[in-house]
């Protein structure tokens, strides 16, 4: 059902964990199935320098938190934000149909993780 | 790899001599039309008669009694509607529970659709129906009762014989799904009161694509899905499916040879999954009734984790479960019957099925315990709703 | 003694190397649920989405067109019914012919019941539908007409590609039952026009119980039949019967491989079958078009003698042939095609089909033209009809 890379993701997940003393917090919850996913991450100039995960979901959203969480590491909170759901989804070789949404959720914690720190910033 | 296959309630291995008789009924002089009148027609002919014999004296009825179908979903859908549809001038009213299996409650809800005033009851947190509120649902437009023996999802045994007493003489149809019960306990047409019996094939170690509808002498019911040839004494157009109907019996005839010293076993193997995993694992707990449940079947909620994944990991470790959580469904909706129980939506996520069967051993549950530890653990530490 | 089946429109052996596949899929890690997500499921699956491919390839469809059903008298129901209760909104109207299977006929018929309009039409003497006649039949209140590709009682080929033409952009949809053309004839449903198409397994050296039904991408039609799971896409409930598709897929693309070579032996054989029985008997005529025909099928109708005692006694000397006769019939009525071909009742009664197939070989041809000669004499000598 699922691509070796969402296998690889899944089983092998990349930066699980909460960052203590994070710059931005991100959590949303699937309103199609009821997954939940924490997204956090630290920023130095303008710079995501590191990022964790925490989801609560299906091997999908597993493999997605994982894929979203290396493919933002190390960029600019703008090149961040221009992720979006197809992109982590190609970059896992595609997900079955129904699971699309669980890339969704893991664009979306990201994006809104960034808005978090975004907002801190503004203060 | 070792392979450890804990779904026996959805699909069972093809028991070696089931197998054997479908392919010799596809084979040799075997194959013929049990409607052709020659030779090849006539073996096939005996062969249906016997096979409904075995079909029939596994659940106590008259081999003319028996109608074999597709599988358990057209047996429900065959039974329910043609129920229904003969009986409407009698009354509109028909009955079923909250937890049976997606055949009967669809083609039940799909009456209401038609016209049908229809009665869904619910169940307590076992998944257990109650038979007062059984007794209190009737009215006098009531033609029709469905409700299965036993739960697929959480092994629940049903009240049947209860039920079947206060249906009886009052001119209702008692439908009963035995897709589950059937070769794990005792299964008795006229002990439980019933008029209507859904028998699935695959489940009870005979080939996939077949059942059988039972359907008591001067039930007032009539076909009313297939219309075509006069097969099956006009009750089942199209040709028979003699293979798997040989199949079917006999895989009826050995599981009533096999029950009562299998289920000895799965009890034992059953007991001991529960008890381990309850003391084990922290915020976990049995799903379906504690005792009033089928020989082999376990199943759990894991709090703070996702059945799915769950599943994946277990597959990895060559182990095969189910789970009735929302991912893991084609519609993203989590079991409808763990929400009637009363279990909420996200700890319904966490749900895990485990079902015993024929090649499963002692070693097979230990090995489970064992490769389950680290896999709760490691999806717990990755919860963000896991306190701990 | 030997045996010749020569009733291949009632039903074939399996062939071999089907009925291989098929036991393969019930035994080994092969007998998952395809709706499990676990090893066991996902080997399924894989089998059933393969199998779909072949099926597809095989009618020139694509493989999300093809949904598996119990066999052709579902799909058939499944077709008819689906695409008239889809479209009630846009018209009532239902055309088919005289000499439709049951299955077909029957559904159509129970559609009349239920406030549809239905024209049957009339063939001629061949059992052929005109052209003309569909045309002229169409109002704009049809939605649906259902045709027949081969007749299976006397083998005539209809014009479906000049039928397909017609309908063709008019919003009626076009259900054709191909069982018994699929593997004798080109089926391919771009060419032919069509938007449901029936195929069963075991007319095809494939499996009972198991069939499929197309359904072109884009025609407005639901599934009508069965309430339940969301297998097939939600086209079809019920937990898929694997080894039977499996074989269905095997049986589909043995037909493809084998079909050019396998008829042109067959139609030697049935042109030797049909010259000599024409010559070698007096009062004995061809049913069905004298080249518009299957190449397996030869059916004829003999003056004066009963077709269930030809029958009987061909099966003393191990040859399996059917008849029409109203002797023959679960309903003592004759063949509904015989009659609408405008042959008389009496004349019926001496129908006798021999439809030849893989096994057959021209010795079978002369060892029943030699049984048949003495046995022709002893009915005619015996009937109070025979002037002989
Ligand atoms: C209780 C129950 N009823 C009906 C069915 C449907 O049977 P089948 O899959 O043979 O159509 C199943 C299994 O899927 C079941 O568990
Ligand atoms: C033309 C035709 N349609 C439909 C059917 C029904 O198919 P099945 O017997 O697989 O239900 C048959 C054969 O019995 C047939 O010959
Ligand atoms: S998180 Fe529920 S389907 Fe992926
Ligand atoms: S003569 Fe006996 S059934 Fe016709």
């Amino acid at each position: 059902m699922y691509s070796e890379k969402v296998m690889d993701h899944f089983s092998n997940p990349r930066n699980v964990g909460e960052i203590p003393d994070a710059c931005g917090v991100g959590e949303v919850g699937n309103p199609v199935c009821g997954d939940i996913m924490k997204i956090s991450i630290k920023v130095e100039d303008n710079i995501i320098t590191d990022i964790k995960f925490k989801t609560f979901g299906c091997g999908a959203a597993i493999a997605t938190s994982s894929m979203v969480t290396e493919m933002a590491k190390g960029k600019t909170i703008e090149e961040a934000l221009k992720i979006t759901k197809q992109a982590v989804a190609d970059m896992l070789d595609g997900l079955p149909p129904q699971k699309m949404h669980c890339s969704n959720l893991a664009a979306d914690a990201l994006h809104k993780a960034i808005e978090d720190y975004k907002n801190s910033q503004d203060k | 790899m070792r392979r450890v296959y804990f779904d026996h309630s959805a699909t069972t291995p093809v028991h070696p001599l089931v197998a054997e008789e479908v392919y010799r009924f596809m084979t040799e002089h075997n194959y013929g039309n049990p409607s052709s009148l020659h030779y090849f027609g006539q073996i096939a002919r005996k062969a249906l008669d016997e096979s409904r014999e075995k079909v029939a004296k596994a659940i106590g009825a008259k081999s003319e009694e028996i109608i074999f179908t597709s599988g358990g979903t057209e047996s429900d859908n065959m039974a329910i509607h043609g129920a229904a549809l003969t009986n409407i001038k009698r009354g509109n009213h028909v009955i079923t529970s909250a937890v049976e299996h997606h055949a009967a409650l669809n083609a039940v809800k799909a009456l209401a659709k038609q016209g049908f005033s229809v009665t869904v009851l619910p169940v307590d947190q076992y998944g257990m129906v109650n038979v007062d509120d059984v007794e209190k649902a009737i009215t006098d437009k009531t033609i029709l009762i469905s409700i299965m023996h036993a739960n697929n999802e959480v092994g629940t045994i049903m009240p049947i014989a209860e039920i079947g007493k206060v249906v009886k003489d009052r001119g209702i149809i008692f439908h009963v799904d035995a897709v589950q019960s059937l070769g794990k306990i005792p299964v008795n047409v006229d002990d439980l009161g019933i008029d209507l019996l859904t028998v699935s094939g695959h489940k009870i170690y005979g080939p996939k694509g077949i059942g059988a509808l039972y359907v008591r002498k001067g039930t007032r019911w009539r076909p009313t899905l297939f219309h075509g040839g006069a097969q099956e004494r006009l009750r089942r157009a199209g040709t028979e499916n003699v293979p798997g109907i040989v199949g079917l019996g006999k895989a009826a005839e050995l599981a009533m040879e096999n029950m009562e010293a299998e289920n000895k076993r799965l009890l034992t193997l059953r007991d001991k999954l529960i008890g381990e995993v309850t003391k084990r694992f922290s915020h976990v707990r049995l799903t379906g009734h504690p005792t009033i449940r089928l020989p082999n079947h376990a199943s759990f909620v894991f709090e703070y984790i996702e059945g799915e994944s769950v599943l994946l990991s277990l597959d990895m470790k060559g182990i095969a479960a189910s789970t009735g959580s929302a991912c893991a469904s084609g519609s993203l909706e989590p079991s409808h019957v763990l929400l009637s129980m009363g279990i909420p939506h996200e700890i319904a996520h966490g749900s895990i099925r485990l079902t015993l069967g024929a090649g499963n051993t002692e070693e097979d549950v230990d090995y489970f315990l064992e490769a389950m530890g680290p896999i709760v653990e490691r999806f717990r530490s990755m919860s963000p709703l896991s306190e701990e």
